[in-house]
């Protein structure tokens, strides 16, 4: 952290930028500077402020897993007056980044247990770094399950990702997409998410549940755990507010008590539940 | 460091401010302006007024400008350079008639822009701004300091404390070292205390709550329908924040030419709608009466579970600006009787 | 004073006074260089946000000008935009602003030569009036936002 | 959105910029303007290889944005547009400088040209990082198409599409077929019968199974777009029907305009004075004669009545020089020694054979004699006893700047062509603009006559100015083309350059819907938000600088775009 | 005022309406709002000539809406307001009912937007003496002068757009300050963007606005930001003789337009 | 009084000749060209203008027609082949038949056997004449010497001096010029010398050959008819007035022939529309010298008096001349273009006068 000044962004350059769906991007990022490159540590579940320097800021979690070094990745889309400014960028352009901030998942805490992650939309990118982190630590988990859904086939992100989950024997991937979106060469599962959850979901014995989606999503998915016998305690969720400073001085991102970017994002299902309906 | 007491002749204030100038500090005083009382940079301490209760906007300003540049950056064509906040750039100042609740409401301000990531350029202000606040001896229906814990004459926040002991006489009271390096730079304008009883020479500013009836008490009743009840009125104006001593939320947002820009720091209301506003659409605190509800609990709950101090100073600014009296006292006298159903 | 160049912009309409400078050009009219053209479909859309930020950016002075009453390419565009501009001209003249600063003209497609003319004239206009200081120290202001 | 790989032309053309322009330092200068991959200058951009350039480099260098910088968009957007395409580049992603109308040719010092160029060329750069692929829009085509008016070309175009075995819907206001053209007896120059030739057209009409014809029936409403036009008419002692087609020509012709208010020729005063119109159903009729039945032995013809006019009708109605000509060949014949005078603001028999008829005609002892239109028009007063003949013409002879007599028995006058009284109604039906004439306005006046600024609509015949009947034809000829055009196609493409609206932030006021000149907004009731057609909008921008939370924005002339041009235009100066 | 009173008890007894916005006593004797939704809670309601504020303000609040039919005791210019909402298809007949009271104490009662039209169409509408003054005054100073006032008093505005939520015509669901896209308005409290603010402000409030005079009442730094409405109604007045907030059914000045709009200022 | 105008009156000018007055469309290019048109006097255009319009009082009062001398660029450039050249012959002709009290004149222009007629009567005459002389060598002489003096002076009185009269009421008193006294006396010289040197054509481009001709048949004409009549040329025994006479006659026949060749190969523009009456201008001053010239060689010869026939062929010729051709003919233009000259500077004094007034 910058001992100077706390909104001081680290400058990054653009090493590549992927289309992921229509308006959906993914920026991986290198530290310009060799010291802060080589001193940058983050984990999973993290989030950073981006900056298109001239146009503002916006917030995104650091999508890469902390296993990956030299760079990170984030994935974004174009929404708003930042988000669109950096949709601008390509490759070799500069860009700053503030963070990493907040808490993680604590993936060490669930050595040893299943895993079942269930994302919706253009909220597989924490989920991403969550999954591939454990992945790289693949012996020290037991069964993942990967429940991802988007609204068309055309906005499902990762899809290069998506086929290598689903040629990985180690973990099983269920995509779907709303009813009524699907193409003819569609092979996933046609559904919402909290429905398509209930058909497919292991058991929730010694599972951890990590869920990430739109506040719709997540509302239909946690009474389906809950059905299916998952504890509060073992549903885990990343949250997103909006958020200008990263700190919890700005003043927005609370919910109740908590600030999301200090004390969140990542919370369990437990804990959400004593807090008010803010998010 | 412990309290000491000096004696500020009336006729010294003029010295002091003349030389305090002198001296590269910019003087900050109130100033009577078409009607409306407030902090405006004095040269002589015959602009100051000394007809107000409190100002009408808050003296959090000096500390914490309406529009701060954070940091500047240049574009070229393939680079971009950032520019750190030169620190050193920031002037000294002095604030001169604040009221024990604006001091009060530093230390609140304080507490938000320190913590686990330290603003610097607060810190940095602060540091450099000296606080001689003026005791109150009057007040009127909208304040409620000694309901929330802040005394007309208390010295917290405050480098120096003057007190009015008699038309020509001050009581000194210097607070802190920043107080007593001007103590010391200017002894000659201080002379020796008399003893007097402050309590006497304050303003009796009535309790009119039990702070303890609502603190720990509101959180439970997130859900209450009182918020609804009491914000009907409200029409989401961004004053009351504006105004407050303890507000401190704040937008970030970049101004740029395409050669040149800032990024640039200004005051926010979690009034406003947008304040939460998330960028699909969907909006945590959509309606009035939630950001109303946040108004009160970040001031009387989150500031004091997190920070251990009381985000109101009870000065009354935000009722007196409120364009549909929305009258903060009695709001919060409506809230026990409420919490005490 | 008469060494200095203006900057002046000049919102214009594609149909009638983007034409007019076309023919302008293509009849060898001379007239000064000060003046730039920024071409919109319809004088119906010129916001009047552009005006003020055109002064914002620097100019001295702002040309708006489109086609004839009842020439409209699309009809009535013209007319809503002078309802608009009458208000906004009585507006930023009570604000203070320079109005002489800002001409709104007619200039059909067929009149190269009075584009120049308006040009020209109101290039010296300014000329006369100097550079807009008033709204620059505005600006200057707001770039170097005072300390506290 | 992507990154901003953008291409920068600069023109010579030949010596027209290059004179004025330095425009090699323009080129080199723009290359530190950011995202600028490639600046380049060269004789003639517009030239094949200089469009080869345009493409090879959008291929080498994966430019996405190119910017031009030569002459007016207006010449050449098109070409470079079509460029683009050759590229696989959205065409919209193009933006022209314009530094020879608006520079090199009106400026005289190189150094402030040359400024202004680079100032131009930055703020096209700057603009153009905010252009949109935008998309045109394909919309089916009913092929059946409405016809509003049975005059000659109205005629024309439904034979023309009815031979194609495609449907015409014909309206026609009054009970029969043929319009003005139906009450002329010869045509001019060559003074061939009219009615043998609409005769067998009309009758043709009528046998046409291809051809609904509804007489006396007028329209309400149209809706729709282009391809898929709705209206309900209520035929004359017939039911309500319901027609759907896919285009529209409208051909409502104009009508003669009524000489009274020109007190000075006496219409209305003097039964002998009488308009165009009715001396051409006089010649129809075969009778020639005063209204006391007499022969007339002095016959004045007056030009350019309510033409050429500026307190009635500034325009010029085209025909009425030739057709006087017709009319005084047609007196001559009739009575070989009348004195026949033909007063005339100027000649103007433009066509084929036109003149040649003046010549004709001026041969057979027809006394010319020229009025001043603009200052001293002739007057008409009775004549004496002892004057022998019914009425004199005082005329201030232009060409002699003589102040003379003129006896006339029976004056023609040769009265201007004006819009119908229910232009405004069609105009506003089928959503085509009028000009202050009330003349349709036509989608370009020269590289596009019979189109209108509303995509299916096509305007032919007199009602887009007057016209003889083989321009007429020809129009409507024109017009069919198009449209036959569009129905083999099957689909017609939509302008991307349209607005569009933000619906979280459309606050419902409706203000939008009320300066639409196209109704292309409507009304979501449910959404309480209003919604544009993008097929009907025609991007005129009105209702974006209108919407107060600015909901409205339009592709190509965006808020983000405007601003980007406009900074950048006075920050580079 | 007892007539209010009985009338609003009327209403609330029969279910009529759920909510009579109406005027009552507030902290150190002014008058603010209230919301009286039993009633019993009539007895709070006053109405006299210090009953200034513009309810209208409230008629587009969502929180106020849900509660279903709005009864709202108004003065002249909400009355106004409501004409002028109508006009903009913001408020509907059916959602409410007006109460007011004219100058000599006889109860009013609108069923529909008609009756207000009749009934405005008999009051006056004038601007208020001061401030029409302050324009006369203003007018007849320099430019510079007028520029330097205005510097003056917008130097000292803080954007809490206090103006903005007073203002009953400013309902728009995304102001335009807040449009980024470009970034049309500087945001921060500076003089270029207070400029800018009070210009777009007054524009958008151009041949809308019905000189309430709610945006000065509510500026907590006393600026007199109304009379730059007041000069655009005087404008509007003049140039198009319209006045807003005087008919439900018309198009406003700006979305309309006369072919021989005068004006003496075009080249 | 407003002028009428009159449709009918090209009827009667169409007599004089075939003018192209139906093509003009009053482009302006004839006078834009014409060397001789003044600010005062826009000719042709103006001419046309007047008979298309029928302006028949403004036509008769005009001096245009006598302005130009056809020198041909006007019909040469006229886009629409309107002839402005030749229209403003037939004017001339037009006005002649005007300024006629006699009518015969127009009788002569307009009908060719009416002419053919009157120069058969006149032969007849001729030789009935020398019958009543019994075909006496001298007193037919006698007579033709004495005729001549009287037919001049006849003429002159009879016809010609009320003719210009006439023009002169036509033009200057119709045409309300009011000019001072002096103009008349100044303008005089200008009368005598337009007269007998037509300067003008020098005006014309190209012309100076033809003026150089025309001036030496004028002055060759007007010799021959002071050798002829004052010098009794036939009857004198003087060497230097025969041989003053030869040459005279010559010259005029030589120059003539060259008029005459020309009109037969119509190589000039003015050459190409020969009314009857300009063919028997020209050919009966060529007669007229060829027959002096022989007359003369047979006296010289003493042949004469067995030849008697050949004088009277040169009466009859010298008769038509002189009561035909000199009063009625072509010859007049020699007179009224002077006196059109003449009035026209008067009429040009009168207009400075009125803008100095003015």
């Amino acid at each position: 952290m910058n001992e100077q000044n706390i909104y001081m962004p680290y400058l990054m350059r653009i090493e590549t930028v992927r289309d992921e769906a229509p308006f959906v991007k993914t920026f991986r990022l290198k530290f310009i500077n060799e010291e802060i490159l080589n001193r940058f540590t983050f984990k999973t579940g993290q989030f950073g402020e981006y900056s298109a320097i001239g146009e503002g800021e916006s917030t995104f979690c650091i999508a890469s897993s902390p296993t990956l070094k030299g760079y990170i990745e984030c994935t974004f889309r174009q929404t708003g007056k930042v988000t669109n400014a950096l949709a601008m960028k390509g490759e070799d352009d500069v860009i700053g980044f503030r963070g990493p901030y907040g808490n993680f998942f604590p993936i060490h805490e669930w050595k040893n247990k299943n895993l079942l992650f269930i994302a919706g939309g253009i909220a597989l990118p924490p989920l991403r770094s969550v999954i591939w982190n454990c992945l790289d630590l693949r012996n020290d988990y037991k069964d993942v399950t990967i429940i991802y859904g988007a609204k068309t086939v055309d906005e499902l992100i990762y899809k290069h990702e998506l086929k290598t989950w689903d040629e990985r024997s180690d973990v099983k991937l269920v995509t779907t997409v709303d009813p009524g979106n699907e193409t003819p060469e569609w092979k996933g599962k046609i559904g919402f998410v909290p429905t398509v959850l209930d058909e497919v979901a292991p058991s929730s014995e010694n599972t951890v549940a990590i869920v990430c989606g739109p506040p719709i999503m997540i509302k239909y998915t946690f009474p389906v755990l809950e059905k299916l016998g998952f504890t509060s305690e073992n549903i885990f969720t990343t949250l997103e507010n909006r958020m200008k400073c990263g700190f919890g001085k700005c003043g927005r991102c609370n919910v109740g008590k908590v600030f999301v970017c200090k004390d969140g994002p990542v919370f369990t299902y437990k804990q959400l539940k004593e807090l008010p309906q803010e998010y | 460091m412990n309290i000491e007491n000096k004696l500020l002749k009336l006729s010294s204030l003029e010295g002091l401010v003349l030389k305090l100038n002198q001296d590269g500090k910019q003087v900050f005083a109130p100033v009577k302006k078409d009607n409306i009382v407030n902090f405006a940079p004095v040269s002589a301490f015959h602009e100051m007024t000394q007809d107000y209760i409190v100002t009408a906007r808050s003296a959090k300003f000096v500390v914490f400008p309406r529009v701060e540049t954070i940091l500047e950056m240049q574009f070229s064509k393939d680079n971009i350079t950032l520019k750190d906040k030169d620190l050193s750039s920031i002037p000294d100042a002095v604030l001169l008639g604040t009221r024990p609740c604006d001091a009060a409401g530093f230390k609140v301000l304080t507490s938000i822009f320190e913590g686990d990531y330290i603003d610097n350029i607060y810190v940095t202000r602060l540091k450099k701004t000296t606080i001689i606040s003026i005791s109150c001896n009057n007040y009127d229906a909208k304040c409620f300091c000694t309901s929330v814990n802040v005394h007309p004459g208390g010295t917290a926040g405050s480098d120096i404390l003057l007190t009015r002991i008699d038309n020509d006489n001050f009581l000194a009271e210097i607070v802190t070292e920043k107080g007593k390096e001007i103590v010391n730079k200017f002894d000659t304008l201080f002379d020796i205390a008399p003893d007097v009883n402050k309590d006497s020479l304050v303003a009796n500013v009535p309790v009119e709550f039990d702070l303890s009836a609502i603190l720990g008490k509101i959180y439970p009743r997130f859900e209450s329908d009182i918020w609804v009840e009491q914000s009907l009125r409200c029409i989401g104006c961004g004053t009351c924040a504006y105004v407050c001593p303890t507000c401190g939320c704040f937008d970030i947002q970049d101004v740029s030419d395409g050669h040149n820009g800032q990024r640039k720091r200004s005051w926010d209301s979690c009034g406003f709608d947008l304040f939460t506003l998330h960028s699909s659409g969907h909006n945590p605190r959509n309606t009035q009466s939630k950001r109303w509800r946040q108004r009160i609990l970040h001031k009387f709950v989150y500031v004091p579970e997190q920070d251990n101090i009381l985000g109101c100073v009870g000065c009354g600014r935000c009722s007196r600006a409120c364009s549909v009296d929305m009258n903060l006292k009695e709001h919060l006298i409506n809230l026990i009787g409420e919490l005490t159903k | 004073m008469s060494d200095f160049q203006p900057k002046i912009v000049a919102f214009v309409c594609t149909w009638c006074t983007y034409a007019g400078a076309d023919l302008a050009g293509t009849s060898r009219i001379k007239y000064e260089p000060n003046v730039k053209i920024i071409r919109f479909p319809c004088t119906g859309r010129i916001d009047y946000m552009f005006l003020i930020k055109a002064f914002a950016n620097g100019a001295d002075g702002v040309i708006v000008s489109g086609c004839h009453p009842n020439d409209c390419h699309y009809v009535s565009g013209n007319f809503h935009a002078r309802r608009r501009w009458i208000v906004f001209r009585e507006l930023v003249d009570f604000l203070g602003m320079d109005v002489n600063r800002l001409c709104f003209s007619w200039v059909s497609a067929a009149e190269g030569a009075q584009w120049a003319k308006i040009v020209n004239s109101f290039t010296e206009e300014i000329r006369q009036l100097g550079p807009y200081k008033a709204y620059m120290e505005l600006v200057k202001k707001d770039k170097n936002e005072s300390v506290f | 959105m992507e990154k901003p790989r953008i291409g920068v032309y600069v023109c010579w053309c030949g010596t027209n910029i290059a004179k004025m322009v330095d425009v090699e330092a323009v080129a080199e200068e723009i290359k530190n303007v950011p995202n600028v991959v490639v600046s380049r200058n060269y004789k003639y951009m517009c030239s094949d290889p200089g469009q080869d350039m345009i493409i090879n480099d959008i291929k080498e260098f994966k430019l996405n944005r190119i910017v031009v910088s030569a002459c007016s968009p207006r010449i050449h957007e098109i070409t470079f547009r079509k460029t683009l395409k050759k590229a696989e580049l959205n065409p919209y992603l193009f933006q022209m400088a314009n530094i020879r109308e608006h520079d090199s040719w009106v400026h005289t010092d190189r150094a402030e040209a040359t400024k202004k160029a680079k100032a131009l060329v930055t703020a096209a750069i700057n603009r153009i990082n905010y252009h949109e692929p935008l998309k045109e829009l394909s919309v089916d085509i009913n092929p059946a198409t409405l016809i509003i008016g049975g005059g000659i070309s109205g005629i024309t175009a439904a034979l023309e599409i009815a031979d194609a075995d495609k449907k015409v819907y014909m309206i026609e206001k009054s009970n029969k077929l043929g319009g003005y053209t139906a009450d002329i007896d010869l045509t001019y120059p060559h003074l061939s019968s009219v009615q043998q030739m609409l005769g067998p057209m009309i009758e043709r009409m009528k046998k046409n199974k291809n051809i609904d014809l509804f007489l006396e029936t007028e329209i309400k409403e149209i809706t729709g777009y282009i391809g898929n036009f709705e209206t309900i008419i209520t035929p004359k002692n017939d039911n309500e029907t319901k027609l759907s087609f896919g285009n529209i020509v409208v051909s409502i012709g104009l009508r003669s305009w009524d000489p009274s208010p020109l007190e000075n020729y006496g219409y209305g005063k003097f039964p002998d004075v009488i308009t165009s119109v009715e001396f051409e159903k006089m010649l129809l009729s075969g009778n020639i004669a005063k209204k006391d039945g007499s022969i007339p032995k002095n016959i004045a013809i007056i030009h350019c009545v309510g033409s050429r006019n500026k307190n009635y009708h500034e325009y010029c109605s085209r025909t009425c020089c030739t057709v006087a000509l017709k009319y005084a060949n047609q007196l001559r014949s009739a009575f070989p020694n009348a004195s026949i005078y033909e007063l005339f603001a100027d000649m103007r028999t433009m066509s084929k054979g036109c003149e040649e008829l003046y010549t004709i005609t001026s041969r057979k002892k027809v006394v010319f004699m020229m009025f001043d239109q603009e200052n001293d028009l002739p007057g008409i007063r009775k004549a004496n006893i002892n004057d022998n003949c019914e009425m004199i013409i005082e005329l201030n002879e232009k060409r002699s700047r003589k102040f003379v007599e003129v006896p006339a028995d029976m004056v023609i006058l040769m009265v201007a062509m004006e819009g119908r009284e229910m232009v405004k109604e069609v105009a506003q039906i089928t959503g085509v603009s009028l000009d202050g004439n009330k003349l349709f306005i036509e989608k370009h006046p020269k590289l596009d006559p019979v189109a209108t600024t509303t995509s299916g609509v096509y305007t032919v015949g007199s009602c887009q100015g007057p016209k003889s009947i083989p321009d007429s034809v020809s129009q409507a000829r024109a017009a069919v083309a198009r449209i036959l055009g569009t129905i083999a196609r099957g689909t017609a493409q939509v302008a991307g350059t349209t607005a569009h609206i933000n619906i979280n932030i459309c606050c419902g006021c409706q203000m939008c819907i009320s300066v639409c000149p196209y109704s292309a907004i409507s009304f979501d009731a449910e959404k309480n938000v209003s919604v544009i057609n993008e097929i009907l909008c025609q991007g005129c921008g009105t209702c974006v600088a209108l919407c107060r939370p600015n909901a409205i924005d339009i592709w190509g002339c965006s808020n983000r775009q405007m601003t980007a041009e406009l900074t950048a235009l006075l920050l580079s100066d | 005022m007892d007539s209010i009173r009985k009338r609003a008890r009327e209403l609330l007894e029969k279910n009529t309406v759920k909510v009579v916005i109406g005027y009552g006593v507030g902290s150190d004797n002014t008058v603010r709002a209230i919301f009286v939704r039993r009633p019993e809670g009539v007895e709070e309601l006053i109405f006299d000539e210090t009953c200034v504020q513009n309810l209208a303000v409230y008629l587009l609040k969502n929180e106020i809406k849900q509660i279903g039919k709005l009864c709202i005791i108004a003065n002249i210019s909400a009355l106004r307001t409501i004409l002028q909402l109508a006009s903009e298809h913001q408020i509907h007949e059916e959602e409410l009912l007006c109460l007011s009271v004219t100058p000599n104490g006889e109860l009013l009662e609108f069923t529909g937007f008609k009756d207000i039209e009749n009934y405005i169409s008999s009051c006056n509408r004038d601007l208020p003496d001061k401030e029409s003054e302050m324009i006369k005054k203003l007018e007849k100073m320099s430019v510079d002068e007028r520029w330097q006032f205005w510097m003056n008093h917008l130097s000292r505005c803080i954007k809490c757009y206090a103006c903005r939520s007073a203002c009953p015509m400013c309902y728009c669901t995304r102001c335009q300050v807040e449009y980024n896209q470009p970034q049309w308005i500087t945001v921060e409290a500076t003089l270029m963007g207070n400029f800018e603010w009070q210009i777009t402000r007054t524009m958008h409030l151009a041949g809308r606005c019905v000189n309430c005079g709610e945006c000065a009442r509510a500026c907590p730094e006393d600026i007199p930001i109304n009379l730059l409405n007041y000069k655009t109604v005087l404008t509007v007045k003049e140039k198009y003789n319209i006045s807003a907030g005087t008919n439900a059914n018309i198009d406003s000045v700006m979305s309309s337009f006369e072919s021989d709009d005068k004006e003496n200022f075009i080249r | 009084m407003i002028e009428r105008v009159d449709a009918t009156l090209v009827n009667e000018i169409e007599k004089f000749g075939k003018g192209g007055w139906n093509d003009c469309f009053h482009c302006g290019k004839c006078t834009a060209i014409c060397p001789l048109t003044e600010q005062e006097f826009l000719f042709p255009r103006k001419s046309y203008n007047d008979i298309q319009m029928g302006l028949k009082d403004t036509l008769v009062s005009s001096f245009e027609p006598w302005l130009c001398y056809y020198c041909g660029d006007c019909s040469k450039k006229c886009p629409r082949n309107a002839n402005p050249g030749e229209t403003m012959m037939i004017l001339r002709r037009y006005l002649i038949s005007v300024y006629d009290w006699t009518g015969l004149a127009g009788l002569f222009y307009s009908s060719l056997p009416a002419l053919i007629f009157a120069l058969i009567l006149v032969a007849i005459s001729i030789i009935g004449i020398g019958f009543i002389k019994q075909f006496n060598t001298e007193s037919i002489m006698d007579f033709g010497h004495h005729f001549e003096k009287f037919a001049i002076l006849g003429v002159a009185s009879l016809i010609l001096f009320p003719n210009i009269i006439r023009m002169f009421w036509y033009t200057v008193i119709k045409g309300k010029i009011k000019a001072p006294f002096y103009a008349y006396i100044k303008g005089i010289w200008d009368l005598i010398l337009h007269m007998f040197t037509q300067k003008n054509t020098l005006k014309c481009e190209d012309n100076t050959f033809r003026w150089f001709e025309h001036f030496i048949i004028v002055i060759g004409y007007l010799l021959l008819l002071f050798t002829t009549i004052f010098l009794n040329w036939f009857s004198t025994e003087n060497a230097f007035i025969i041989w003053l006479g030869y040459i005279v006659a010559g010259v005029i026949f030589i120059f003539t022939f060259d008029f005459v060749l020309g009109r037969i190969k119509k190589n000039k523009e003015i050459n190409k529309f020969s009314h009857p009456t300009d063919w028997m201008f020209v050919i009966w001053l060529f007669l007229l010298a060829l027959t002096a010239f022989i007359v003369r060689v047979f006296i010289d010869t003493d042949l004469i008096n067995n030849n008697l026939w050949l004088y009277i062929v040169h009466l009859i010729i010298l008769a038509q001349w002189a009561i035909l051709i000199v009063p009625f003919g072509k010859w007049t233009h020699f007179l009224y273009r002077s006196f059109a000259i003449y009035f026209a500077q008067i009429k040009k004094s009168a207009l400075i006068k009125n803008i100095a007034a003015n």
